[in-house]
């Protein structure tokens, strides 16, 4: 029953994904519909909504008072001392992320059966975007890191499809491929990280791995960090964190949605998850949790302060989702993994919430992504603007919104934690306060004042379907309360015990937990005015700029000094190119493939296939095609066995 | 030890001098030739001057090779029956049932050359 | 030497058998080896055959039980099988080409 | 003797099949016997064919139901049958499944291939069939007569089937080729059963076992003769399963053989011998002094055949001698598990893996040529196949699965067989061995992977060749089930190892 249930919730949107790809793959094939974008949107929608349901089900009343649900369906290769098992479990850390990833997704496949309407490649559009789900889920339940790590390139190969999804565009699929690419390097990270653990714990089992770490870890100090980082190496690929964050901007040449789905919600916070649900390993190797937290933090105000001179509404989200994620490893590097997850949480509800409202936006302006031309559309789309302020109040860590419980408790712990420290509080801090001001920055331009593009936009310009809006108004909502399940109970001065640690407390704290300073309850409820006062003075000088814009925007191209290198976010993608893709191509084109290849290494391939080929043509020769010829060597092969037989006696 | 083989030593010693004086004596008192062709009857097989009734080398019909080799088969299927032969007695009822199952399959053979027209003799 | 199989063997003249039957056998190989024409070689594989259905037989006397004489009666069945198709197939390239010189045959090469 | 037929009835009922076969055939108008001589196709011959192909097929599948039925309650524990020479019952009936399953794959690949090239289809299925019974009887049989008789059944019709060819100017070469040197290994392993039986005086193999276990190891003329019998075994059994330098006749009988007696002959044949070959050096003989001789043994041939059926395929311009050295390749690694010896199940196990595992893909390379043949117009070099993706995509398709495959690459079946195999190497510390057999698995990725390249991204200098594509539906059911099972126990091969384990606890 419950081993069924589990299979259920993995299965079904596969079972999606294969069905609509069939009728994909057959419809291009044959040049007729077999069933068009309605039905495959309401299969892939109803593939996902009943997953969702299975998993409440799951969760809510299968496990409640257990501590996890597993199940092994299959053995999948026993061999020696290696035995993989294809096995999935369901505890309480990977039942919040099964429903945030479940619940999200049926939200967003509901919204793209408005969005991609009319589009000719609706029914691969389902296909990839249940096919990403299937993957998730297994990178969310596999219990073994073989099937996390088969999730974990799925969910790479999906996001590649999804973001070429119109492939037709060459910078659209340029940006697939350079998101597969950086993705690639950090997935060698995670694949170095599984074998050092696999030859030193000699299993692949998650909770063994924990348990290895935690109670007789006989690994060296040195090689525990070592594998951390690896692992990291991998996180940060997947999450795009520093320096392998910059696929994630590009990544928005794919359809809002997906957008929305896989690099803001879901995807790329499986590196938070995955270090999570290592908390293991990373509670044992200090180092490898210093190198996280640094790398967040520093991540979390490197991209918040791009994100203040970005025009293109989707980059400015981008970029926020950067410099959030940046947020949760700081979380997860001063060992508050429940926090990590918290925030996993409410930034999912809120910047879907916001994705889905710029997609909104842009399906309004017929396409236009540029804020300097918007400005106004409040009275034009009420819903989508109430939404859109909501999760932004909730980003910008305002109370009582989600992201300003989660946010506040991320800097008291980076604040209070034996891991933490105080720097890294001060550059959080800072990332909190840009990101207040270019989320409101972004309101204003877009929803407040005159507008100010064509007046044929302006005819244009409507509310979107109620496909569209009802997805915006549940994320909205959620955004406002989703952060009440985690209030601290400083807050509520005790009564309300915070059920959010309290559930989670099992699965993160099995190995181990982060003990905070003590400090007096004056330090944190100064601690917790500061982050609003913060976000207060972000939205106030954000309104004071941007929310009458008399004149017209400066053109990037004039910028200098600090804005100009903002606006070419630190020259970061120049300095890659200089640094290491102008210097491969060189080397890949001038270097090796003139000199090296051409000569030296086609000439010892091609030498050595020649020369095997001379020796391979000399053993060829040796079959005359004469039967006796081969009787003689069937006696000189016994004769050699016989020969054999006497020399070892 | 030697004298032992004394009989056989003797033996071949007169076997060698009779075979060589044989040869000797022909070589003295036969006719002589300096081609193999003037005297035809020392060519042919048994040097006796009668002639072959045919030739040695005769293609015979394919046929012959078909018959022969069904021949071949179904008579070694008979030395199959020697050692069924020796255990029959002691077996009792089971071995006339094992005995015609083998029959029934060499019946069944022979029903497929006969209808294949193997055995037709043309 | 005390094993009383092998000083059965060496002492009952055995090992002339034994003798025996590999000279019948090196001969039946060596036909095949060397001799040119097909019908020739499938000759030699019968003597080997031959050889070694004397040995089994020799040995089940030695052993005084059957099984070596009724596995020699099933070598005979399977030689004479091997033989039909055999010549068929020598028959069939005979027909075509006009001769069963082994040379003929080395078009599959390589 | 309590004989209970029900261990027997997969034989059983396939002799039923070859009577009905036989006296279906013989009731319809006389013909005259040597049909090779008249080579117009009539209709009257043409409705033979097609009765005898229905017969046999429709026939070999129920054959196939019911033994999976019925012989599934002989699946528990097995019994040894008519005097010690038959095991039936226990893990013997997955093989049986195995080369049944076989059978109804070549028969249905030979279906539209006999009628298109007019082989006497009744004469075909007959020696098919005769040749399945002896490969079923062959991996059930533990005593020397048996597995002799079994050898002997199992090739003798191949020889025969081997000549059936019509439009091949070199018919009959090949044959007799493999008749010849299959007499002269037939020879060997009866001198070697006969110096086992000289010494030991049984022929049931695990008597022989038991008086291998008693044998002091100071006697050295037993030791002598025993050695040397097994030696001469070795030799007769590694010329089936084609190990260098038995292998010589391999590529010439692949060439001239029709495409689907190929790929019966190099899987089904192949896992036959194979099974004999655990039986007698890996399962039962358990003989210490004996063990270093094998392990080296095994070890050097089986190298010798990687090296040089990986080089030799890579300058064949024929697939289907390519596809034959790959098989030699093949068999080398499967011998290769072999070389740790001692009593070690899962080296048993990984060989049966890989030869069950084998079937299909062979089975689909070959069935891609047969699925690409028409008449006269044969499927076999390089050419042929180049750039047919364009106008054959299914057939490309499954055609490079295939090669995946046998290449030992993931997600195929092939991969995970060469994994097990490699692990049972580095298990038994053969590292050098290992090295250089992974070396030449990369040598013959070559090979395999320019059958893609050539089908996909060169352009066909001649047009490709339209082929008929009536009745193709029993290839397509060949391609479309060994695809599958390429690729499902690829990605999930802990089934195919149970059954596998269950069959190599029977060879022990």
């Amino acid at each position: 029953m419950e081993s069924s249930l589990i299979l259920l919730i993995i299965i079904l949107p596969l079972i999606g994904a294969f069905l609509n790809g069939t009728v994909a793959a057959t419809n291009a094939y044959r040049k007729k519909e077999i069933w068009g974008e309605k039905f495959a949107g309401i299969l892939a929608f109803s593939a996902v909504g009943s997953s969702f349901l299975l998993s409440l089900y799951a969760v809510f009343v299968k496990m409640s008072g257990i501590d996890s649900l597993s199940f092994t369906p299959y053995e999948w290769l026993s061999v020696g001392g290696l035995q993989l098992n294809l096995s999935f479990v369901i505890d309480h850390l990977s039942a919040v992320m099964l429903l945030v990833v479940t619940g999200v997704s049926s939200v967003i496949h509901f919204y793209s059966i408005g969005y991609i309407h009319g589009d000719e490649s609706s029914v691969r559009y389902f296909s990839y975007l249940n096919l990403f789900v299937f993957a998730m889920l297994l990178l969310i339940l596999g219990d073994s890191m073989p099937v996390m790590f088969v999730g974990w390139e799925g969910v790479g190969l999906c996001s590649y499809l999804l973001i070429g999804f119109w492939y037709k565009e060459e910078e659209k699929a340029i940006a697939g491929k350079k998101a597969f690419i950086v993705n690639r390097i950090g997935d060698f990270g995670f694949l170095l990280g599984m074998f050092l653990i696999f030859a030193n714990v000699g299993s692949l089992t998650i909770s063994e791995v924990n348990e290895f770490f935690h109670h007789n870890n006989s690994m060296t100090f040195f090689w525990t960090n070592v594998a951390g980082i690896c692992l990291f190496i991998g996180a940060t690929g997947k999450s795009a964190q520093i320096p392998l964050y910059v696929w994630l901007p590009d990544a928005m040449a794919g359809p809002t949605p997906v957008s929305a789905l896989i690099h803001a919600a879901t995807m790329v916070t499986a590196g938070v998850y995955m270090l999570c649900r290592f908390h293991g390993l990373y509670l044992a190797a200090p180092v490898a949790l210093n190198v996280v937290l640094w790398i967040g933090a520093l991540t979390a105000i490197f991209s918040a302060t791009i994100a203040i001179y970005q025009n293109d509404i989707k980059k400015v989200l981008a970029y926020s989702t950067v410099s959030q994620l940046g947020f949760m490893f700081m979380a997860a590097g001063a060992g508050a993994f429940v926090i990590a997850i918290f925030h996993l949480m409410t930034h999912a509800f809120f910047k879907a919430c916001l994705f889905l409202g710029s997609g909104s936006v842009i399906h309004a302006m017929g396409g236009e992504q540029d804020i300097r031309f918007m400005g106004g559309l409040k009275k034009y789309m009420p819903t989508t603007y109430i939404t859109f302020l909501l999760a932004t109040l909730a980003i910008a860590g305002i109370p009582p919104f989600a992201g300003f419980f989660s946010k506040d408790e991320i800097l008291w712990n980076v604040f209070a934690s034996d891991h933490g420290s105080k720097i890294v509080w001060a550059i959080g801090a800072i990332a909190a306060l840009c990101t207040a001001f270019y989320m409101f920055r972004l309101v204003y331009l877009t929803f407040f004042g005159k507008f100010r593009g064509t007046p044929e936009q302006e005819h244009h310009l409507h509310e979107s379907p109620s496909t569209m809006t009802a997805p915006l108004i549940i994320l909205g909502v959620l955004s406002l309360i989703g952060g009440w399940i985690g209030i601290p109970k400083l807050l509520s001065g005790g009564l309300i015990p915070n059920f959010f640690h309290h559930y989670l407390e099992p699965a993160v704290s099995k190995y181990g937990h982060v003990e905070l300073h003590h400090y007096s309850h004056s330090v944190e409820y100064s601690l917790m005015i500061l982050s609003v006062v913060i976000a207060v003075i972000g939205w106030f000088t954000a309104s004071r700029l941007f929310r009458e814009v008399k004149k017209e925007l400066p053109d990037p191209a004039r910028y200098s000094g600090i804005p100009k290198l903002l606006w070419n976010k630190y020259f970061v993608d120049e300095i890659y190119d200089k640094l290491i893709v102008n210097p491969i191509k060189f080397l890949a084109t001038k270097v090796f493939l003139n000199i090296s290849d051409k000569k030296l290494i086609d000439g010892a391939a091609n030498g050595s296939a020649r020369g095997w080929r001379q020796v391979s043509q000399v053993f060829s020769y040796l079959q005359t095609g004469n039967i006796q010829a081969y009787g003689i060597y069937i006696i000189f092969g016994a004769a050699l066995a016989v020969a054999l037989a006497f020399y070892i006696y | 030890m030697t004298d032992q083989y004394l009989p056989v030593l003797l033996y071949i010693l007169i076997a060698a001098v009779t075979v060589a004086l044989i040869l000797i004596l022909n070589a003295i008192f036969g006719p002589k030739a300096k081609h193999r062709k003037d005297f035809p009857s020392k060519s042919t097989p048994f040097e006796c001057g009668s002639d072959l009734l045919e030739e040695n080398t005769r293609r015979v019909s394919i046929r012959y090779y078909l018959i022969a080799l069904l021949f071949v088969l179904f008579d070694l299927e008979g030395i199959l029956l020697y050692p069924w032969a020796v255990v029959a007695r002691s077996l009792g009822s089971i071995a006339i049932i094992e005995i015609f199952i083998f029959l029934f399959f060499l019946v069944v053979a022979f029903i497929f050359a006969y209808k294949r027209k193997a055995l037709d003799w043309r | 030497m005390n094993n009383p199989f092998t000083d059965f063997i060496i002492g009952s003249g055995g090992i002339y058998t034994i003798a025996v039957v590999l000279l019948l056998f090196t001969l039946g190989g060596m036909t095949v080896l060397f001799r040119r024409t097909l019908l020739h070689m499938l000759m030699g594989v019968e003597l080997m055959l031959n050889a070694v259905n004397l040995s089994f037989i020799y040995f089940s006397r030695l052993h005084q039980n059957h099984d070596g004489q009724i596995l020699s009666l099933m070598i005979f069945v399977v030689a004479a099988c091997e033989v039909a198709v055999g010549i068929a197939i020598i028959v069939h390239l005979f027909k075509r080409t006009g001769t069963i010189s082994v040379e003929t045959y080395t078009a599959e090469r390589g | 003797m309590n004989f209970d037929p029900i261990f027997l009835i997969g034989e059983f009922s396939l002799v039923a099949l070859i009577v009905i076969l036989t006296l279906v055939d013989a009731m319809r108008k006389p013909v005259f016997a040597l049909l090779g001589s008249s080579a117009e196709i009539t209709p009257d011959i043409e409705s033979r064919n097609r009765q005898a192909t229905w017969i046999a097929g429709i026939g070999l599948v129920i054959v196939a139901a019911v033994y999976f039925i019925f012989g599934k309650a002989t699946s528990g524990e097995s019994v040894s049958l008519l005097h010690d020479s038959l095991r039936a019952g226990g893990g013997v009936y997955i093989g049986k499944l195995a080369i049944i399953g076989a059978g109804i794959l070549t028969i249905l690949l030979s279906a539209r291939y006999t009628m298109a090239q007019s082989i006497p289809a009744a004469d075909y299925y007959l020696l098919l069939c005769f040749s399945l019974l002896g490969a079923l009887t062959l991996i059930a049989a533990e005593n020397f007569l048996m597995i002799f008789l079994s050898l002997e059944m199992m090739s003798i019709p191949i020889y025969a089937l081997v000549g059936l060819k019509r439009y091949n100017s070199r018919v009959g070469e090949s044959a007799i080729k493999y008749l010849l040197l299959g007499g002269l290994s037939s020879a060997f392993l009866l001198l070697g059963i006969s110096f086992i039986y000289g010494m030991t005086g049984t022929l049931v193999v695990n008597d022989v076992l038991t008086h291998l276990s008693q044998v002091s190891q100071t006697v050295s003329s037993e030791m002598l003769l025993m050695g040397l019998g097994l030696v001469f075994i070795f030799v007769g059994l590694a010329f089936k399963v084609s190990l260098v330098p038995f292998h010589a006749w391999t590529p010439d009988v692949y060439e001239g053989a029709a495409t689907p007696v190929t790929s019966f002959m190099s899987v089904a044949v192949k896992l036959a011998a194979f099974a004999v070959i655990l039986k007698i050096f890996a399962g039962s003989l358990l003989f210490p002094a004996f063990d270093p001789l094998f392990s080296r043994l095994f070890a050097f041939f089986a190298l010798l055949t990687i090296i040089y059926g990986n080089s030799v395929a890579i300058v064949q311009k024929n697939v289907k001698r390519m596809l034959a050295y790959s098989s030699i390749a093949h068999a080398g690694y499967m011998a290769l598990a072999l070389a740790p010896m001692g009593h070690n199940i899962e080296a048993v196990q990984a060989v049966l893996f890989y030869g069950i595992g084998y079937i299909a893909m062979n089975m689909l390379a070959f069935g891609v040529l047969v699925y690409l043949t028409y008449r006269d117009k044969y499927c076999e070099t390089l050419e042929d196949l180049t750039g047919i993706a364009r106008k054959y995509p299914g057939a490309a398709a499954v055609m490079s699965v295939a090669m995946f495959s046998l290449g030992g690459l993931p997600p195929a079946v092939g991969f995970v067989g060469k994994v097990q195999i490699f692990l049972q190497l580095i298990n038994g510390k053969f590292y050098a061995t290992a090295v250089i057999a992974l070396l030449f698995s990369m040598v013959a990725l070559y090979f395999y992977i320019n059958v893609i390249v050539v089908m996909y991204m060169k352009e066909p200098e001649a047009e490709v060749a339209n082929i008929d594509k009536k009745s193709m539906l029993p290839v397509w059911l060949t391609l479309g089930f060994s695809t599958l099972f390429i690729l499902i126990l690829g990605i999930l091969p802990s089934p195919l190892m149970e059954w596998s384990l269950e069959w190599a606890k029977m060879l022990f």
